[in-house]
């Protein structure tokens, strides 16, 4: 483990992966701070979302260094550990569980004890329910929150699912395109929806909009074939020769 | 035993002495002797009558071995006889002449039983040894190679002076070592015998050595030990390369099972529990072709397969094509739901065959060119399966073709990897659909007509197999053609090496285990696809 | 309210259930019903539908006689469907809906061991037809099938005496049946001073359809020298790739014959029996055999299945003689009451198709006689040897050490279907 | 803890089924011992003994419908554990016998002696005790489920291969069991049976009272499942069977919870196959065979899977309408059948019981009285 990895929150180093010959993440390193919101952008194939899946701990890199926390080394980790220790996930296409209702879709991501029997025999508190409230008020649901989660709009899940990130108090967020097939609308409340999250913890966005990024206002790492191709805020990276003709420019 | 030496014997005189033959008895008396009398009697009756040396005489016996002999009730005459219609046509057995056609009634059958055709065999064999037919010959100098009767001896000497046939000659030769060893020839000739058995058909010999060994001693028991030492190791070698082949035959069974189960189940992902039945049907087809050619077109009958094959992808494809357009198609993504649907498919196949056909077996024979077996350097390859292993290859040949190469196979992949995109692009993806569907069944139906070859044709046929090819399908990757090829064979043959070690029952449970312990390793198969793709 | 409409149709449907199944008890009276309880689908179905086609000729048969007791019968068929415990279920619906009189069924061992206990607790009468492992002798029940000692020994013996056979495979599937068979041979053999060495022993599982492996071992265990032949207690299904798979191999009966034990006229339909010419069979009938009782038999047969080719087997001449001592036991008693029909159907003599006649024995097994059979090439069997006179069946193994002082009598005062014979007390009733 | 698991457990529908159940425990065995025979409402020995197999049947569809409806976990080997039930109670039936088989061997029962065994195998050992059965009828097919899902689930093994490796696991124990070696009487199985608990089995009593045993039974664990449903772990269950990966990356430890369920539902068809052994009299390998397995998938999918009620009605119909057809329809009721299973699929995709409340909920709606939805299980569910 390196030393440099202390005091950062998620620290990537060297890290590669291939699927069947086919180098989906190129030596990549990616270093993030407590507190940081960082954009991720880059072309399809770039590798944003198998650097989410190493994070998260669905693939394991074949080489390189992916250090939590300034010293959990989560390649020996998996999902649920990973999840457990604080890191959320929403992924691109809304996953929420359809045939439970918002307030059970919430109330399951809820950070409690997750084992067998504590959730067998688990009665729900006043504390979980008013967290769930806060949750509901903070994602604009309360409303439909008897409603089952496979009624809701597109948007909607999306938001359910950033309501369930919430509820699991991550310390750090991975966000997959949160505004893919949403209304202007949306879109701009969703940006505010992550800005205040990004208040209390740490979150990475991989979007495709640029006006969204725009929007975030934070600092972008441009991902290509695999590899960091630049860092730095929207402008800089936006000027950025390679970054043009690899991804801005087509 | 005795009283065969002293017929040998009789033999060998007898030849010397043609022309004193006829005066012991007559022939035709002797063979209508046959119609009196009972089984232990019949013994005395074919050692008479091959005691006349009369070549004349070999006709009747081999009726008799075959069963062909018959005497008239009347008059007890002995005659050959052959079915026409509901009647005989009795034939002369010393003349060969036509004597005209009987009903069933006025015959009756001369009887014999197996020791009686060993007895015709052995006397036949040394009274053909001089045959104009080489195979004939072959046959008679293989019995002399097992019986090894020392009195034979000078009957091959002079069968071998003039035997042109090399490959008649070698059997000769061989039948001459074993009768050496059983003389009392010198030492030396006993070795250079037991170098000649060695050499040749070492399986057969070692019983003959074995014997010998435990008989003799000094320098003849050491060379004959020698040779058992080096005819067993052959034998062991030999072995695994049959053990090898016998794996790779059921493996090509299991891959004719899976291989309509790889398209439906495979590509579709349809849970097709009625693929059995389909293979049924195929089975049922190639029965009915034969049903017919066997009343109406009896020449036809080594065709029937050929025929067959057609008409039992039509029928089994269009089964499958109704099914498809009328159950499976309403049920796409909710491939668990088609397996409670197939089932009762399944049972109504299962059950209208039944009501058809009848629960019982039915009888599907093998054509002439898949009877038999062929050697090859030791080993046995029976023709039946030898034609299974080429076939099951060639349909997975075939069908790696349509999937990959025509137009139809990638429209087919479009539809089962992207519906909507296909569809949006013009693809009339229900009707592929159809026609994948179909294909699957329609395989599975030629598998049919295979496995007819060696399975029981009945109701229950689709049963047996529909276990193995899910298995099959399963550890080798669904989706992927290849992996049913090499996850059939190597079950077969995983399943073959086990078999002497662990007994049949016990090989096919470890291998189930295999499968289950394999599948943790793999959870995807042997050939699975890696990547993200794999999540969609 | 969902719930209590479906909990109130559940049990709405199940009082369904039972009312159709006592409704038929009203018109008992004007016929004698008689069960028939062979599967008709899953795997069985290939042996026992015959059967039930055999009883339902015979029960018009006699009906075309006048029936019996001057009321007609009337046949009451079910399908199990190969499943044991279904047998269970019917059998107890047969007996206790249908008030049978008698019962004719079932084929394999467990299905029978599946309804011992119904048959006993409501104290009914079942015709079993098929040739079993023996060691076991029921008051309720009736076998007309061989016991090993009608099949097995004398098929041995006659390889032994015709053959002069050395070595012996004794192959077999892997349930109750060849267990014991092979069992109660091997020690024959043993007894016979057979060497250890001489005997392999080979088990398969139902419906192995491979016999490749087995084939060539059996060859390679045939060719040291000593003449060989197998014994099969090979089950049904399996046969047929059996035989196939020998023929293949070139072994031909001249060279290995194989006495089979479950393969008669109905098995080899199935198959093209050309190369198997020679190999054997042990039944207590054959098709072939040569009487006028037979030559009916087979005619009406033929007539009833409106098939030219149906063929006769050894269970059908079982149900034919099981069913004729039923009806002159019932004439005898002059009424179909159970207690008085086991009583009076011991001693019943009937004639059976091989030219003679068979009689119930008081162990419930019957007298027979024992037929060797080859097989010819038109799928029927030459008759090449039979016992002097009937063999009776022997419920209890002499070959088997703790069955050899088990002895069965049904009659008054023993009745006793395994009195020990050493310890003078019946089992099964507790000591 | 427990009192809250028992409240949640309790709701107006389970209310409604255990008292169902629990009445025809009473009802059912009274009005066969106590009313005359020719009363209208006697319940025949026939239909008692029916409708006492149907409830162990019900009794296995609702385990499986526990992993299944409610978790995806399509398991086509539960007839295993039925009949690993069914196995420990005919060995402990077995030694009850004692000196009363047909050999009068005081230990070995009578397969063991025709087979010459000397003596019995170690695994025999204790059965002769019904405390020991009864532990061993919940801990052996507990133990295989363990032992099983532990790998399987933490593998990973999903959908359709996890089904045929349950079914390879079925298929390998159905060989082993047909072979006289393994010491569980081959083809034979078990049978013979005299007494349970010292009363004898083929009496009316006896019959009665494990009637009343097996309605009991298919309560107390219709309430335990009712309970697992309604508590979070329940919609845990549920969870994975939906999004399964999602679930990962809200941190439940998928595996366990999997394993949990897959043991606790192993166990009700061990309870249900050693009440069901009883009853029929007799245990063999063929309980174990693959088809078997796959007809509780489809009882449970004719009932509706995802609910509690649907499993139980399932089995009941689909049993009660082959003792029907195999009787009246010898020849034919194969079609039936058949027909039934492609009816339900493609008419009833929920089964009776969710077709049902769904056409209620239809209902429900269209008179504008909207109520709190149910958590019914979406179609694609289990894949």
């Amino acid at each position: 483990m390196t030393k440099s990895a202390a005091g950062s929150l998620l620290y990537l180093d060297g890290v590669h992966v291939s699927f069947d010959g086919f180098k989906a993440i190129n030596n990549l390193s990616l270093i993030l701070q407590p507190g940081e919101m960082r954009a991720i952008i880059g072309p399809n194939g770039a590798g944003k979302t198998t650097m989410m899946d190493i994070v998260t701990g669905k693939t394991r890199p074949d080489s390189g260094d992916v250090i939590f926390d300034g010293g959990i080394d989560l390649t020996r980790h998996d999902e649920t550990d990973i999840a457990q220790l604080g890191i959320g996930r929403k992924f691109q296409k809304p996953t929420v569980f359809e045939s439970h209702t918002v307030w059970d879709n919430l109330e399951l991501a809820l950070n409690r004890n997750r084992g067998v029997f504590a959730t067998l025999f688990h009665v729900t508190t006043q504390r979980d329910r008013d967290q769930i409230n806060d949750i509901l008020e903070t994602t604009r649901l309360v409303a439909r929150k008897d409603e089952l989660a496979a009624n809701l709009s597109h948007g909607q899940k999306q938001w359910l699912e950033i309501g369930m990130l919430l509820a699991q108090e991550p310390k750090l967020l991975l966000v997959d395109e949160p505004v893919a097939g949403m209304t202007d609308a949306e879109t701009e409340e969703t940006a505010r929806l992550l800005r205040e999250i990004a208040k209390s913890r740490s979150v990475v966005v991989v979007e495709h909009d640029m006006s969204f990024v725009r929007d975030l206002d934070v600092k972008v790492t441009v991902l290509a074939e695999g590899a960091v191709l630049a860092e730095g805020s929207l402008d800089h990276v936006s000027s950025n020769q390679k970054v043009i003709e690899n991804y801005l420019g087509r | 035993m005795q009283h065969l030496i002293r017929f040998l014997i009789a033999l060998l005189i007898v030849p010397l002495l043609l022309t004193s033959v006829s005066a012991q008895t007559d022939p035709r008396s002797l063979i209508n002797a046959m119609a009196v009398g009972n089984l232990k009697a019949r013994a005395a009756q074919i050692e008479a009558l091959a005691a006349t040396g009369d070549a004349k005489a070999v006709p009747a016996l081999q009726a008799l071995s075959d069963g062909a002999l018959y005497f008239r009730k009347s008059d007890k005459q002995v005659f050959i006889a052959q079915k026409s219609g509901k009647n005989f046509d009795l034939i002369d057995p010393l003349t060969a002449e036509n004597i005209g056609s009987f009903p069933k009634g006025s015959v009756s059958k001369v009887k014999v039983n197996n020791s009686l055709r060993r007895l015709i065999r052995s006397v036949i064999g040394t009274l053909t040894l001089l045959s104009p037919d080489p195979q004939i010959r072959i046959a008679a100098a293989q019995t002399i190679f097992k019986t090894g009767d020392p009195e034979s001896l000078e009957a091959l000497d002079r069968a071998l002076v003039q035997e042109k046939a090399s490959n008649v000659r070698s059997a000769m030769e061989l039948a001459r070592a074993s009768v050496i060893l059983k003389s009392d020839s010198t030492d030396a000739d006993k070795i250079a015998a037991i170098t000649l058995i060695q050499k040749g058909d070492g399986r057969e010999g070692l019983p003959l050595l074995n014997e010998f060994a435990a008989q003799s001693d000094g320098a003849v028991a050491a060379a004959a030990n020698k040779a058992i030492g080096e005819i067993e190791k052959t034998i062991a070698l030999l072995d695994i390369g049959q053990t090898v082949w016998y794996g790779i035959s059921l493996g090509s069974v299991l891959l004719l099972a899976a291989i309509g189960l790889a398209v439906t189940f495979g590509v579709m992902g349809v849970i097709n529990m009625a693929h059995g039945e389909m293979v049924m049907l195929g089975a049922y087809t190639t029965y009915v072709v034969q049903e017919i050619i066997r009343t109406g077109y009896p020449g036809l009958f080594d065709y029937s397969l050929a025929l067959a094959l057609p008409l039992a992808f039509l029928v089994s494809g269009s089964c499958g094509f109704v099914m498809e357009r009328t159950i499976i198609r309403f049920l796409y993504g909710r491939p668990l739901e088609t397996l409670l649907a197939t089932w009762g498919v399944s049972l109504i196949l299962q059950q209208t065959i039944r009501t058809i056909f009848g629960s019982t077996n039915k009888e599907v024979g093998n054509p002439t060119w898949m009877s038999g077996a062929y050697e090859l350097g030791g080993l046995t390859l029976t023709a039946n399966r030898l034609w299974i292993v080429v076939f099951a290859l060639f349909v997975f040949a075939a069908l790696f073709v349509v999937l990959k190469k025509t137009g139809f196979g990638l429209q087919m992949r479009a539809v089962t990897q992207n519906r909507k995109m296909a569809s949006s692009m013009g693809i009339r993806t229900p009707w592929v659909d159809a026609l994948t569907f179909a294909l699957g069944s329609g395989i599975a139906g030629i598998a049919g007509v295979a496995l007819s070859q060696i399975a029981n044709v009945s109701p229950n046929l689709g049963q047996n197999y529909i276990i193995d090819s899910f298995m099959v399908v399963v550890f080798g990757g669904v989706g992927n053609l290849w992996g049913t090829l090499i996850g059939a064979l190597t079950l077969g043959v995983a399943n073959k090496f086990l078999e002497p070690f662990a007994g049949a029952v016990l090989a096919k449970i470890l291998i189930l285990v295999f499968i289950i312990l394999f599948i943790q390793k793999r959870p995807r198969g042997l050939f699975a696809l890696k990547g993200r793709a794999v999540e969609a | 309210m969902t719930i209590l409409k479906n909990t109130a149709r559940s049990i709405g449907f199940a009082a369904l259930v039972a009312g159709m199944m006592t409704t038929t008890l009203a018109n008992a009276a004007d016929t004698i019903k008689v069960g028939i309880l062979h599967s008709l689908s899953g795997t069985m179905a290939i042996s026992e539908t015959t059967l039930k086609d055999a009883m339902l000729m015979l029960i018009e048969e006699q009906n075309k006689k006048g029936g019996l007791l001057g009321q007609q019968l009337e046949a009451v068929v079910v399908d199990p469907a190969s499943d044991w415990p279904l047998f269970a279920e019917k059998a107890r619906e047969l007996l206790d809906v249908h008030k049978v009189a008698a019962v004719f069924g079932n084929w394999t061992s467990v299905s029978r061991k599946s309804v011992l206990p119904v048959f006993a607790e409501l104290n009914g009468i079942l015709f079993y037809p098929v040739q079993y492992e023996g060691e076991e002798s029921q008051r309720n029940v009736f076998y007309t099938g061989a016991a090993p000692n009608q099949q097995a020994i004398p098929a041995v013996d006659y390889l032994l005496a015709n053959e002069e056979v050395e070595r012996w495979v004794l192959a077999g599937t892997d349930y109750v049946y060849p267990r014991t068979t092979n069992k109660i041979l091997e020690a024959y053999l043993k007894s016979k001073g057979v060497a250890d060495e001489d005997i392999m022993i080979n088990y398969t599982p139902f419906g192995h359809s491979d016999w490749q492996t087995i084939v060539s071992d059996i060859k390679a265990f045939g060719s040291e020298g000593k003449k060989t032949a197998v014994v099969s207690t090979i089950n049904g299904d399996a046969n047929v790739p059996f035989y196939k798979e020998l023929g293949n191999q070139g072994i031909s009966a001249t060279d290995i014959p194989v006495v089979a034990f479950s393969v008669g006229e109905e098995e080899l339909a199935g198959l093209d029996t050309e190369p198997l010419v020679g190999h054997l069979a042990a039944w207590n009938y054959f098709q072939s055999v040569d009487t006028e009782e037979n030559a009916t038999f087979i005619e009406t047969w033929k007539a009833f299945t409106g098939d030219e080719n149906r063929v006769t087997n050894d269970p059908m001449e079982a149900h034919y003689i099981g069913f004729n001592m039923w009806v002159k036991a019932v004439e005898k008693a002059g009424t179909t009451d159970v207690d008085t029909v086991i009583d009076e159907i011991v001693g019943v003599a009937v004639p059976n198709l091989s030219g003679g006649y068979s009689a119930m024995m008081p162990n419930h097994h019957i007298t027979k006689p024992v037929l060797i059979g080859e097989i010819q090439a038109d799928g029927q069997f030459e008759i090449v040897e039979r016992t002097n006179g009937l063999v009776a069946g022997d419920a209890w193994s002499d070959y088997l050490p703790d069955s050899a002082k088990l002895i069965s009598d049904w009659r008054k005062p023993l009745s006793c279907g395994n009195f020990n014979v050493e310890t003078s007390t019946c089992g099964g009733k507790g000591s | 803890m427990i009192t809250s698991f028992l409240f949640k457990a309790l709701d107006r529908r389970a209310i409604w089924v255990v008292s169902a159940l629990i009445a025809l425990a009473i009802l059912v065995p009274a009005s066969n011992l106590m009313l005359p025979f020719d009363s209208a409402f006697h319940v025949s020995n026939f239909t008692i003994s029916l409708i006492g197999k149907y409830l162990t049947y019900a009794l296995l569809a609702l385990a499986l419908d526990l992993v299944w409806g409610y978790c995806g976990i399509l398991s086509l080997g539960h007839g295993a554990f039925f009949a690993l039930g069914g196995y420990a109670m005919g060995m402990y039936l077995m030694r009850q016998i004692g000196s009363r088989g047909v050999y009068g061997d005081p230990i070995l029962p009578d397969f063991m002696v025709f087979l010459n065994w000397k003596e019995l195998p170690w695994f025999w050992l204790g059965f002769d005790q019904f405390w020991f059965a009864a532990l061993m009828i919940v801990l052996v097919p507990g133990a295989l489920a363990f032992v099983f899902g532990w790998f399987a689930f933490r593998s990973r093994v999903t959908g359709v291969y996890l089904s045929i490796i349950t079914q390879a696991m079925t298929y390998a124990l159905l060989l082993a069991f047909f072979r006289n070696e393994m010491g569980f009487g081959g083809n034979n199985g078990l049978t013979d049976f005299k007494d349970i608990l010292g009363y004898d089995i083929q009496s009316d009593t006896t019959r009665a009272v494990l009637f009343a045993a097996s309605a009991l039974a298919l309560a107390a664990s219709f309430l335990i499942c009712s309970g697992i449903v309604r508590s979070k772990f329940g919609k845990v269950l549920v969870a994975v069977r939906d999004a399964e990966s999602r679930s990962r990356f809200i941190g439940y430890r998928v595996e366990n919870v999997k394993l949990f369920v897959f043991v606790v539902s192993a166990m009700m068809a061990g309870i249900a196959g050693a009440l069901y052994v009883p009853q029929v009299g007799i245990i063999n390998p063929g309980e174990f065979a693959p088809a078997n397995s796959i007809e509780v998938v489809i009882w449970t999918a004719v009932g509706g899977r995802g609910t509690l009620i649907g499993p139980i009605i399932g089995a009941v119909l689909v049993n009660a309408g082959k003792s029907v057809f195999t009787a009246a329809f010898p020849e034919f009721w194969l079609f039936a059948l058949g027909a039934l299973f492609v009816a339900t699929t493609l008419f009833l995709p929920k089964g009776v019981v969710g077709s049902f409340s769904s056409a209620m909920t239809w209902l429900r709606l269209r008179t504008g009285k909207s109520d709190a939805p149910v958590a019914e299980p979406t179609v694609r569910a289990a894949e």
